[in-house]
């Protein structure tokens, strides 16, 4: 069980939420329509980002079967939005693979009249440490 | 003694509503900057726009007013006379070209403790922001 | 200039701990005027103000500054101390430097640079000060409470058994509240009705009660000990001295189809109606909005088989206005509205219920007479499920970030009572937490589990969906087994949050009692003063204050009822001298203090004064009557030439006080 | 005009309707216009209505004893509301004044004249659109709404809002904006409002022209002159002081102020104080709806006054 | 004649030596402000709306200060440090209005400030090119043609002719020698005949006067003037505070929090407080306080020093006042009788 806080931080930083606001109700998990095909169900990402798990979510497979339905979020009583941190911690994931994906040189050439600009700055956002 | 000089901030409190608001943030413990001094007022109705001035004159550099939201007031009406007041009064401070964030109203409850010191907080900073007020100040009070 | 005493306390650690109070009392004590400057462990303590009392003797003082702790909590303490050292008990201030310093910072330097300051503003604002003497004022000795639930009735009582008149002031038809509605109550399982209707009988019998039910508090002016109410009877087109109850006309009527607000909606009444066979006063009330007379002019049934000639058509709503020397709220609550939480169904199934719902179901005067059936098709339900914490403990928008603290208990008691009387059902009760402190409270859940065979899971529901064949599918969450639950249920029940009543809102305003953000009255200190406001004279009973279940309203309406004697026992009260004068060589009549006056203490009259060149010419103006001021201020700034001030928080020392923190 | 004024006056202290007739009189020259007390038909000799009458009359009723004695009064249109204002707060007895209403086409300033470099004055004659100045050094024609009072060239209204008799006919509401000029300083940066106050106020030499010719200035004792009130001064020791005391006083009067101008017509300095009050008249107009204070004498002024939906002073900071 | 064809070189040059006052204009007002290069420097009005008394009596001087800290009390000397200076275009009433104030505030016991003021200035006037039609500076023996003071100058077509009349003249101009030509001074004459001409065709240039000489304090103190006035002044302090002459001041405490500026600033005997003492007031009455304003300049004070009025004739109340009462008017009602 490895405890990593700088990417309990991370992932706090990046959802903007506290994890210690969740109460433990499970309503999250109660709503989740991929709970079965989850190792990790929505409350324990919460509870195992809280406590500085997170290699053990990444390592998961339950980060891709999350179907970003956002029912978690919708009904969590208490505002904590687990689908959220499914999300950061994908993009953990995805950071981890080394470089980044996109980088800001690469943006001019992409862009185009009908390619909004927000989906390039959430892209990038998203792609690049 | 000395503490370094940070900006001064002044704040009149309704007694019944944000001075209590005051008491429950410090119950709390909740902290916000020293450098907020509190002035017990029966209601906001009772803040006199030269006290305001008055204060800047004596080197503060910003002057919050915090009353019962409206609809409570202790004294049933007090906190809309205030808020005719004050809205005119800092719509003239501003016109006269003084930084219209060095003064600020809000309502705060005695249930809003977290409220009070949060309000304080941001206002400090702000006024940290704006530094030292110099379009209202007297020299001589600031020997 | 005052010879000037500063009592700087420790207040154990709590000032102490972060601020250098020795240092504060040297520093205070080098203030001008100061004459005397001292530290002590607890200056609220008797020895504490002993200390006070001793210094104020020995060096002649004229002026007392102590900083302690807000002057909310002890400033009376240190004026009665102060008082009786022979001290005007208004030459006393309290620098705030625990509330407002101490528990705030936690540097020692900056707690102690503050903690100077502080006590400089209450030494300049002494400097300033003048002996005030209160003035009386008589006290009506009667009480008005407002709501006639189990708390309103109970403070009632309590008052009129002291000797008091009191005045119930009731929304619905009838009291009783929402206690009428339970079947049973936790956790002895005794019928609700039988314990209340006694009380609401007493109510309707005592000499010193009077019941103003289907009326509503139009106003209220004055202060304490001298309130004045407009109360609105509203029209019930029945006369009230005629009717006899006797309900032949509410068996009559030909509008039937009117939702009966006492069974939740679950049948129907009459537009003529008496809420229920117990009501008090038991006297018909038509329903202005559906009577078919009322509305288009022809029916009359009513009119027509009423025996003792009641019904009156033409009655108009009526104002009565009544003095009152206290004022007690007793709104108590409802349940949320559950539409707004579409994951529970309950809009789309009429099988999903509330909990208030489900007690009227199993109530044996209720729709189905006792027989627990499911709404929708009158069939015996066999798998029940019980949500908990629907809407409370959620910090949404649709939700209240509060426990709503009676679920618990409710819940327990209707899984136990529907395990007992139907042991074919499956009972399953969803919780985040059980919460049971009380009396007997955890044993009764056990018992539920243990006994009863409840299935306790905890866990949240996450789903209810309406099936084709009229079964709920309950989708839901064991945490503790690590499961996603699938339950196929025929009932659904939700223990929705309970909030104050929409009423209380503007009540509060007429009242100018504060509240906070979840529209609880809030109380004027909460472990001291719980069943007070902060306005005095306004005083509250039961769940208008914060959620409670039975016995503690009972109780906290029996502690309401003392402090409202307390207060009516009383033939005088000590009015606050810190009341708006008016300087009449500065005032010139221009009456802008007498339009802000919220409490028409300002007075004008035309005097002659003499000119310059000894001529006598009349002016108007101002004179504050101090009985009825309660020094707002209002006028002061209203009054360009500061010939209103007010004393205690005059202009000169509000600004010495500007003067000082800004030195 | 001047003529028929007069001799409604003569008839009003012939006739003892009247014992003090409030008006103007001629001096050393043409626009040597002094506001003046008549007690006798023979005073009246000196009694003028022309170009120059630009001040204000009505608050000289409020050192008027208030009893026995009846005072007319010769007043604009504008001078009415301020007398209206009077009335409403008690500092003048209705009773014991006759109003005489006169009309107005605006009044000129010799001030106005002088700014523009045209000095030495001895004579001026005004027909239609034009004024012709006689000077020492020469003649000169000028515009008329060039050299207007301040007050007439942004004037609200030529209607007599109360009056016993009215010599001519009164005339209507202005549709002029007269917020022209607080809306250019409101379009300003705060610095540059800053700047443009304190070049305006840093002249102020502590006259008290502009309290005392007020007729909202009514008080007893001003605050600043009362060494109790705690803001008591008597000259600006400093740009503290300017400020303050100009706020205030604005502030007093704020509601009340009738936009008649008489501050900035009275100002030595020529410091716009008119630009104070009407940014309170504007902003009271703006939040709390159109209030035009001496309309009548009976409704209550924004400040004593509230709505429940009153906007927060917040509005402030969302506005420029 | 010494003559200077450029302005701006000149008042670089005092400038240069000593800190130069001089009439600035701005939005159309003119007044004495520190010279700075590129000020709107306008010495072709005729008057500042101030006067310029302010150079020795300024409307705010302060004077001590008691500092306190806890009981203690510490004197300060607050008085401010005086630097030569140069007051340039200052006209021949308002030179001679300082020989009035001199009879007040250097006679004993001698005004320090004013004294050390009086001692650092240097008084450079300006003929009056275009008089006014409310002067009237003659009635008192002013020649606005060639005014006093340190240094006289007149403003020609030419340039400037400057003729220095004192030491202290002579001295400023040996410092800014290198300004100065040398001019033929035919201009000056010129310009002389010509205010001459002007004056001559004065509406107020020849009052008279004969009425108030030696009379008794009290002579007119009941004449109905006071009354007639009285009923409509302001009582506000413009005539006092443009006025050059007036020297009245109030000695007033400033608590500043740590401590106390106790400063002087001007008064008006037109103000309800003026020497209000313990017990009361002198004068009660605006008629009483007129009566003091206007007996002060044209009775009593001639009485006390050699029959010098106390006005100058400057005409700035005459301008000024919101109600357009004036000396002019008290002279000739107090004559007409």
């Amino acid at each position: 069980m490895k405890i990593d806080m700088n990417k309990r931080d991370s992932v706090i930083r990046m959802t903007g939420i506290n994890p210690r606001t969740c109460m433990k109700c499970g309503k999250c998990s109660a709503t989740c329509p991929s709970f079965d095909e989850m190792e990790y169900h929505p409350h324990q990402f919460i509870s195992l980002v809280e406590a500085g798990r997170v290699d053990e979510l990444m390592a998961s497979e339950s980060l891709y079967n999350c179907l970003a339905c956002m029912a978690c979020l919708e009904r969590c009583p208490r505002g904590v939005e687990p689908a959220k941190f499914v999300e950061a911690v994908r993009n953990l994931k995805l950071r981890e693979h080394g470089g980044n994906h996109l980088a800001p040189e690469a943006i001019p050439e992409m862009l185009d009249a009908d390619l909004p600009q927000q989906a390039i700055v959430s892209a990038f956002r998203k792609y690049s440490k | 003694m000395q503490i370094e000089k940070k900006p001064l901030i002044v704040a009149f409190c309704c007694n019944w509503c944000s001075y209590a608001g005051a008491d429950l943030a410090g119950t709390n413990r909740l902290n916000y900057p020293a450098n907020v001094k509190i002035i017990r007022v029966p209601c906001s109705c009772r803040v006199n726009p030269l006290f305001i001035l008055k204060a800047f004159q004596r080197g503060a550099d910003g002057v919050i007013i915090c009353g019962c939201h409206p609809g409570d007031c202790h004294y049933t009406t007090g906190n809309y006379y205030a808020r005719r007041r004050i809205t005119l009064l800092f719509s003239m401070l501003s016109y006269l070209g003084i930084e219209k964030n060095r003064v600020r109203l809000e309502w705060v409850s005695a249930a809003e403790g977290a409220k009070f010191a949060a309000t304080m907080q941001s206002f400090a900073e702000e006024i940290a922001e704006l530094g030292e007020c110099k379009r209202l100040e007297d020299l001589r009070c600031k020997k | 200039m005052q010879r000037i005493g500063v009592f700087v306390c420790h207040c154990g650690t709590n000032i102490a701990g972060t601020v250098d109070v020795k240092t504060v009392a040297e520093m205070l004590g080098k203030e001008p005027g100061v004459v005397f400057s001292t530290d002590y462990q607890y200056m609220c303590s008797e020895a504490g103000q002993t200390l006070i009392q001793d210094a104020i003797k020995e060096h002649n003082l004229g002026g007392v500054v102590i900083c302690s702790c807000s002057p909310r909590m002890h400033e009376q303490t240190f004026r009665k101390a102060c008082a009786k050292a022979g001290l005007n008990p208004y030459m006393v201030e309290v620098a705030n430097i625990r509330e407002q310093c101490s528990w705030i910072h936690k540097d020692v330097a900056e707690g102690t640079e503050k903690a100077v300051i502080l006590g400089r503003a209450a030494i300049a604002k002494v400097h300033l000060n003048a002996p005030l003497t209160a003035g009386e004022s008589p006290v009506v000795k009667r009480a008005l409470v407002i709501g006639g639930g189990i708390a309103g009735m109970q403070t009632a009582l309590d008052i009129a058994d002291a000797g008091f008149e009191v005045d119930i002031v009731e929304k619905n038809a009838t009291i009783g509240g929402k206690m009428a509605q339970i079947d049973k109550t936790f956790p002895t399982l005794d019928c609700s009705a039988c314990i209340l209707t006694p009380k609401m009988v007493d109510c309707a019998q005592h000499e010193k009660i009077n019941i103003y039910a289907y009326s509503e508090v139009e106003d209220v002016k004055g202060f304490v000990g001298n309130f004045s109410v407009a109360i609105r009877k509203k029209a019930r087109y029945v006369d009230e001295t005629k009717c006899t109850g006797c309900g032949i006309c509410t068996e009559k009527c030909p509008v039937k189809n009117i939702p009966n607000e006492f069974n939740m909606g679950m049948d129907n009444r009459r537009s003529i109606y008496i809420p229920f066979a117990q009501a008090v006063p038991k006297i018909a009330t038509i329903d202005p909005n559906t009577c078919n007379k009322l509305k288009t002019g022809k029916c009359g049934v009513c009119s027509k088989v009423c025996g003792a000639g009641a019904i009156d058509y033409t009655q108009k709503d009526e104002i009565i206005r009544r003095e009152y020397g206290a004022i007690v709220v007793a709104t108590g609550f409802n349940m949320i509205d559950m539409t707004k939480f579409d994951e529970f169904g309950y809009a789309q199934s009429k099988d999903v219920i509330t909990s208030l719902e489900f007690e009227r179901l199993t109530n044996a005067a209720g729709p189905t007479g006792g027989t627990l059936l499911r709404p929708s098709d009158g069939k015996h339900p066999h798998t029940i499920v019980f949500v908990q914490c629907c809407g409370s403990r959620s910090t949404t928008e649709n939700g209240k970030p509060y426990c709503s603290k009676i679920c618990c208990m409710y819940t327990a008691k209707h899984a136990m009572l529907t395990r007992e009387k139907y042991p074919d059902t499956d009972v399953y009760v969803f919780y985040i937490d059980v919460r049971t402190p009380g009396k007997n409270f955890d044993e009764f859940y056990r018992r539920a589990v243990e006994q009863y065979g409840v299935h306790y899971v905890k866990g949240m529901v996450g789903k209810v969906a309406p099936r084709a064949d009229g079964t709920l599918h309950v989708q839901a969450s064991d945490l503790l087994a690590g499961e996603q639950l699938h339950i196929d249920a025929d009932l659904v029940v939700l223990a929705g949050a309970i909030e104050p009543d929409k009423s209380a809102r503007g009540l509060a305003t007429k009242l100018t009692a504060s509240m906070d953000t979840n529209d609880f009255f809030t109380e004027a200190h909460p472990k001291l003063r719980p069943v007070e406001s902060p306005t005095a004279g306004v005083f509250l009973s039961g769940v208008c204050q914060g959620p409670k279940d039975i016995p503690e309203t009972v109780a906290q309406a029996g502690a309401a009822a003392s402090k409202v004697i307390g207060l009516l026992v009383k033939d005088k009260l000590t009015c606050n001298p810190c009341v708006a004068q008016s300087d009449e060589l500065l005032c010139n009549g221009c009456s802008g203090c007498e339009h802000v006056c919220p409490y028409g203490a300002i007075t004008y009259e035309t005097k002659e004064f003499m000119q310059f060149d000894r001529s006598m010419k009349p002016r108007r103006v101002a004179s504050v009557n101090p009985a009825v001021c309660q020094g707002c201020g209002a006028c002061t700034v209203t009054c360009p030439s500061g010939a209103m001030d007010l004393k205690g928080f005059s202009n000169r020392q509000i600004m010495a006080e500007v003067d000082a923190i800004c030195k | 005009m001047q003529e028929m004024i007069k001799s409604k006056l003569a008839e009003l202290l012939s006739t003892g309707a009247v014992t003090k007739v409030i008006g103007w009189k001629r001096g050393e020259n043409f626009y040597d216009v002094s506001p003046a007390a008549f007690e006798s038909v023979e005073s009246l000799a000196d009694f003028v209505y022309d170009d120059f009458c630009g001040a204000n009359l009505s608050k000289f009723l409020v050192k008027e004893p208030g009893k026995e004695s009846k005072v007319a009064v010769v007043l604009k249109p504008c001078d009415t509301f301020s007398l209206n204002q009077l009335i409403k707060e008690n500092r003048v007895n209705r009773e014991n004044i006759f109003v005489l209403g006169v009309p107005c086409e605006g009044k000129l300033s010799e001030e106005k004249m002088r700014v523009m470099g045209i000095v030495g004055l001895t004579g001026c004659k005004v027909e239609g659109d034009k004024v012709t100045v006689e000077t020492l050094y020469g003649t000169e024609t000028l515009d008329k709404n060039d050299v207007l009072l301040t007050k007439c060239a942004t004037c609200h209204s030529k209607k007599h809002v109360i009056f016993d008799e009215l010599i001519g006919e009164t005339g209507e509401d202005s549709d002029v904006d007269r917020f022209v000029g607080v809306a250019e300083l409101e379009a300003m940066s705060e610095d540059e409002r800053y700047e443009f106050w304190r070049n305006e106020l840093s002249r102020c030499i502590r006259c008290n022209a502009c309290r005392n010719a007020c007729p909202a200035c009514t008080c007893e004792k001003c605050v600043f002159d009362n060494d109790a009130s705690g803001v008591a001064a008597k000259s600006n020791a400093n740009s503290f002081e300017e400020n303050m005391f100009h706020i205030i006083r604005a502030y007093h009067v704020a509601g009340r102020c009738t936009d008649c101008g008489e501050c900035s017509r009275v100002c030595p300095q020529h410091i716009p104080l008119h630009l104070l009050n009407r940014k309170f008249i504007k902003d009271i107009n703006t939040f709390y709806g159109d209030f035009q204070a001496g309309a009548d004498a009976e409704s209550e002024h924004p400040l004593v006054h509230f709505t429940e939906n009153d906007p927060e002073p917040s509005i402030v900071k969302e506005g420029k | 004649m010494k003559l200077v064809k450029d302005l701006s070189a000149l008042y670089e040059a005092i400038a240069a030596v000593q800190e130069l006052y001089l009439p600035v204009e701005n939005k159309g007002r003119v007044d004495f402000k520190l010279y700075e290069a590129g000020a709107n420097v306008d010495i072709k009005t005729l008057k500042t709306v101030r006067s310029a008394k302010d150079f020795f009596f300024t409307q705010t001087e302060t004077l001590m200060g008691f500092k306190v800290e806890g009981k203690n009390i510490e004197v300060e000397d607050l008085r401010p440090e005086v630097r030569p200076f140069v007051a340039f275009g200052v006209r021949g009433c308002d030179a001679r209005s300082f020989e009035v104030l001199d009879k007040v505030f250097l006679v004993d016991p001698v005004d320090t400030v004013y004294e050390a003021r009086r001692k650092a200035g240097t008084v450079v006037t300006l003929a009056c090119g275009r008089p006014e039609e409310t002067c009237f500076c003659t009635n008192f023996g002013i020649t606005p043609e060639a005014p006093a003071g340190d240094v006289t100058t007149w403003l020609t077509e030419e340039g400037l002719y400057w003729q220095a009349n004192t030491d202290k003249g002579e001295a400023l101009t040996a410092a800014i020698a290198a300004v100065f030509t040398e001019g033929d001074g035919k201009a000056v004459e010129e310009q002389k005949k010509a205010i001459s001409d002007i004056i001559a065709k004065l509406p107020l240039a020849n009052l008279d006067m004969t009425h108030l000489e030696g009379v008794k304090e009290e002579t007119f103190w009941g004449h109905p003037v006071w009354k007639d006035i009285s009923e409509t002044c302001l009582a506000c302090g413009t005539c006092t505070y443009v006025c050059p002459t007036c020297q009245c001041y109030d000695v007033r405490d400033f608590d500043c929090g740590n401590g106390i500026e106790r400063f002087r600033c001007w008064d008006s005997c037109m103000y309800s407080d003026f020497t209000r003492m313990a017990h009361g007031n002198n004068r009660n009455t605006q008629d009483q306080r007129c009566r003091q304003r206007y007996l002060h300049k044209l009775v009593y004070f001639p009485r006390r020093n050699e029959g010098m009025f106390g006005c100058v004739g400057c005409g700035r109340c005459v301008a000024k006042c919101p109600s357009k009462l004036n000396i002019v008017k008290v002279i000739k009602a107090l004559g007409g009788k």
